[in-house]
């Protein structure tokens, strides 16, 4: 192992930690009773942060140019896309 | 792993047309058209996930008409456990992660380690989210018992098989690598896998504030 | 044609294009029953009608299949079918046995015709698309198993390829789920919940790996692209038909007694069902774009592609339009499901068939590789006849159905009766009964393509 | 690697998948059949309905009625007809019964099927009971 893989091996550890704590905060917002619809977005938003990691830092699509990629992006945005339309229907 | 890094590697790679080196998985910016592992997978992964996509809209728009029960069930659930669970995918995913890095270097065996690590977390998965659901069973909960626990236990019990659907098959790939069956240069079993897995996390990333916590 | 047991499958296709003509007339009948009601009563009342017409087309579907299987099967393995005799005595077997149920079908009530048969022994007559007489389904079985042996037994003895290994899960899934049809208890519920084992599990699983095998086989033949890449796409069409519709049977438990989770997860599962259908037409014309050659067959290429965009329309899109259970809830039971019925079917099975027949044919009568470019021409002018009319039937049943749901389950109190409601959609019975007769000339044109042309040769042979 | 397509992954795809999709489909129709006598209140079955269910059969009536919107579309729905016909088994009776053998001429025809007493009254009471099965309200309105 030389200086390139030890800079992918800490950023995937640091894409880990990053994920972990992601999910610690969204934990924290359903203990303190998170109300309000722009709360429960930003609980949203940052689940949308995590898929994106996951896509692009453990599955390995961040190199990855036509169409996977593009597709597993496009799948976060439809689903949140929707998901945030349903909440914020009045 | 660059070029420079690893010369033997690269060295194979140039003489598979078919196949860009690896050295675009640093930070260069060449991209490849090819994602890791066999396209096959990625056909059903992307199958997969329409399903559970369809899955999470319905449900958003269900909970919305029906507001009332799905909040008061919804805080019902065990939110830890969902946490505990949650930090048990990504962890397992990260492992899986450090298991496709060591067989690029060609280490079977820490591939092989970190594979297993991963397997046991998803044992895990399943005995929190399994005691759980011992729960909800003991209270006499079921599929039909209201629109929320329909859709809680469908979501829920299918992403929990493919939990299981995802631990058979990373026992195939680590019980192969254990045995040598991977190297440096042709390991598409270990990336197809790992695309599988982290699948599984990906979905269960959107799930769990879905199902436990956004209301 | 390189095996001599390959002929076997002559019969079979002749058989099955026989019925299709039987099968087509019984429909033309019950379209004119739909207007005037009383045409042929009570000589052929409609449920008969309607029995036979159903009947028959699966009868000669299946015989369709097996033609298809003994023609492809041999030549896949690359050895002789075990037992021609064996496949000649079933086909007699099958055919005297099918003839005798529609004979019956016809000649005397049917309350009649169960007794006669000893339907109280073990009552399975009576449901939708199982009205064959007990003795018959027995029949059907000893028929199936004895096919199935001899396939297999030539698939052992022979190269085991992707198509047969494909064609031969298909047939054995057609052969175990058909069992389903000797459970009848008395609970309707029940009743209905394993009828669609059958019904649903062939139609929208077992059969389109039959069908998926038939296409990949004709597509390997007539484009000479790599027999890799086309079972590799077989696998990976046929893995998402079962993805997709095993729990997409769901789609039929919505309002049937069975618990109301079905809407939820039938919707989702069958919302999928249209993907393989158009992975499929993708494919096929993919692998007829990357052809390396040109085969002089060019209507057996013209009936595959058919049944890539045909298949993809009538079970994909038409299927898809009453799947979600919301819009089920306003559109089961009408004539939109008719509709569906007769696209699909037409496009997915029938074509299929007409497919492997219109490649196997010229060889088993000795015309090399394709008929005379006359023939062809006129069998194109029955393709384009038989599926033009058969978007339009439809389209008209399509509008009919709207019509009918619009009128009868909705407006509240002011909605119509069945019987008022369906006087009031008749013209679109009328056109469809038009495009019907369309379909009969597209079929004589079919039968005529094979009688004209014999002496000349193919223009590249 | 990548660009990898192979077609021995397709196949442990199509075997896997499958099997996973089975295995499930499987235990949700146990979950079903165990769910089910909630819904068809199998109870009150009673060795009339069963016959009403064989007379039903016999006569092929799925030919050109639906029962629970399953059959041939050429006449009524009878998965509520008992409802239809005012929660009167006598009306059933009485509709069956009068069907003139020749037809009404120029209309849609039902046959004169000549059942026994006992026939009729075992078929009102079939129709009775299914009446009562929970099918989640279908159909939409009293029409069928």
């Amino acid at each position: 192992m030389q200086k390139g893989d030890h800079e992918l091996l800490l950023t995937s550890t640091i894409t880990w930690l990053l994920l972990l704590a992601l999910t610690l905060v969204t934990y924290a917002a359903a203990q303190l009773g998170v109300e309000g619809k722009w709360l429960i977005l930003g609980v949203l938003a940052i689940a949308l942060i995590k898929g994106k990691l996951i896509i692009d830092r453990f599955m390995g699509l961040r190199w990855v140019g036509s169409f996977w990629r593009p597709m597993l992006d496009l799948y976060l945005f439809t689903v949140g896309g929707l998901i945030a339309t349903a909440f914020l229907l009045p | 792993m660059g070029e420079s890094d690893s010369p033997v590697l690269s060295q194979q790679k140039a003489t598979l047309s078919m196949t860009v080196p690896d050295s675009n998985r640093t930070s260069c910016a060449i991209t490849t058209d090819y994602p890791p592992g066999d396209v096959a997978i990625w056909i059903f992964i992307l199958a997969e996930l329409s399903v559970f996509a369809l899955l999470f809209v319905v449900y958003a728009f269900t909970r919305h008409y029906n507001l009332e029960l799905f909040d008061l069930h919804q805080q019902q659930l065990d939110s830890r456990s969902g946490l505990i669970n949650t930090l048990t995918l990504i962890t397992s995913s990260y492992f899986v992660v450090r298991a496709v890095a060591a067989i690029q270097y060609g280490n079977a065996r820490l591939c092989s380690r970190w594979l297993w690590g991963a397997i046991a977390l998803g044992l895990l998965f399943l005995l929190v989210k399994g005691v759980e659901y011992q729960h909800h069973f003991s209270l006499g909960i079921g599929l039909s018992t209201n629109l929320f626990y329909t859709f809680y236990i469908s979501l829920t019990f299918f992403h929990f098989m493919h939990v299981i659907m995802g631990m058979v098959i990373l026992t195939v790939v680590a019980l192969k690598a254990g045995r040598g069956g991977y190297c440096a240069t042709e390991h598409t079993g270990v990336e197809t896998a790992a695309s599988y897995w982290h699948m599984v996390d990906l979905v269960w990333l959107i799930l769990f504030p879905l199902v436990y916590v956004m209301r | 044609m390189q095996y001599q047991s390959q002929m076997v499958a002559k019969p079979y296709f002749i058989a099955a294009i026989g019925l299709f003509v039987a099968q087509i007339l019984f429909g033309l009948i019950m379209g004119l029953q739909y207007v005037m009601g009383d045409f042929l009563f009570p000589e052929i009342p409609f449920n008969v009608a309607r029995m036979v017409h159903t009947n028959l087309l699966i009868v000669w579907l299946l015989f369709g299949f097996m033609g298809a299987s003994y023609y492809l099967v041999p030549e896949e393995s690359e050895t002789e079918l075990h037992s021609p005799k064996l496949a000649l005595a079933l086909f007699w077997i099958f055919l005297v046995a099918g003839a005798l149920t529609i004979v019956g079908y016809l000649a005397v009530p049917y309350a009649t015709l169960a007794k006669i048969t000893g339907n109280d022994l073990l009552p399975t007559m009576g449901r939708e698309f199982l009205e064959q007489p007990t003795i018959t389904k027995i029949g059907i079985v000893i028929v199936a198993l004895g096919f199935l042996f001899n396939i297999a037994m030539t698939v052992l003895k022979g190269r085991k390829t992707t198509v047969n290994l494909v064609l031969l899960i298909g047939l054995t899934g057609l052969a175990v789920l058909f069992l389903f049809s000797f459970y009848n208890p008395d609970n309707l519920v029940l009743d209905k919940m394993f009828w669609w084992w059958v019904v649903h599990l062939w139609v929208e699983g077992v059969w389109e790996l039959i069908l998926g095998s038939i296409l990949a086989f004709v597509l390997i033949k007539t484009t000479g692209v790599d027999r890799e890449v086309i079972e590799k796409w077989l696998y990976v069409i046929i893995a998402m038909t079962l993805i997709t519709g095993i729990i997409g049977t769901g789609h039929h438990y919505y309002w049937i007694g069975t618990p109301e989770y079905w809407q939820l997860l039938g919707s989702v599962f069958s919302a999928m069902e249209p993907i393989p259908f158009f992975m499929m037409t993708v494919f096929a014309f993919n692998m007829i774009n990357r052809r390396r050659r040109e085969h002089p067959n060019k209507v057996a290429v013209l009936w595959a592609m058919g049944t890539a965009v045909m298949a993809f329309l009538g079970a994909g899109v038409w299927g898809f339009i009453h799947t979600l259970s919301p819009v089920n809830f306003y559109t089961h039971g009408s004539q939109i499901t008719a509709a569906h019925g007769h696209m699909a079917f037409y496009g997915a099975y029938v074509m299929i068939v007409l497919t492997i027949i219109s490649y196997a044919m010229p060889m088993m009568r000795g015309r090399a590789a394709a008929n005379s470019n006359k023939s062809q021409v006129m069998e194109m002018w029955s393709f384009w006849l038989m599926t033009v009319s058969m978007v339009f039937i439809t389209l008209f049943l399509t509008a009919a159905g709207i019509l009918q749901v619009y009128l009868q389950r909705m407006g509240g109190d002011a909605a119509l009766s069945f019987m008022v409601a369906q006087e009031k959609i008749a013209l679109f019975y009328w056109l469809r009964e038009g495009a019907g007769v369309v379909f009969l000339i597209g079929l004589i044109v079919y039968i005529a393509s094979f009688f004209v042309g014999g002496k000349e040769r193919a223009e590249t042979a | 690697m990548s660009g990898a397509f192979t077609k021995s992954m397709a196949r442990n795809i199509f075997y896997g998948g499958s099997a996973f999709f089975i295995f499930i489909f499987l235990a949700l129709s146990f979950d079903t059949v165990r769910a089910l006598p909630e819904r068809d209140h199998r109870e009150n079955i009673t060795p009339q309905v069963a016959l009403g269910k064989k007379v039903w059969e016999e006569n092929n009536c799925i030919g050109c009625h639906t029962l629970m919107g399953e059959g041939a579309y050429y006449a009524p729905e009878l998965g509520n007809v008992y409802n239809r016909f005012g929660n009167s088994k006598e009306a059933i009776i009485g509709f069956i019964k009068s069907r003139p053998v020749e037809g009404n001429p120029g209309r849609r025809n039902m046959p004169q099927f000549n059942l026994s007493d006992e026939e009729l009254e075992a078929v009102a009471e079939f129709l009775k009971w299914t009446s009562e099965i929970d099918d989640a309200n279908w159909p939409p309105n009293i029409q069928g």
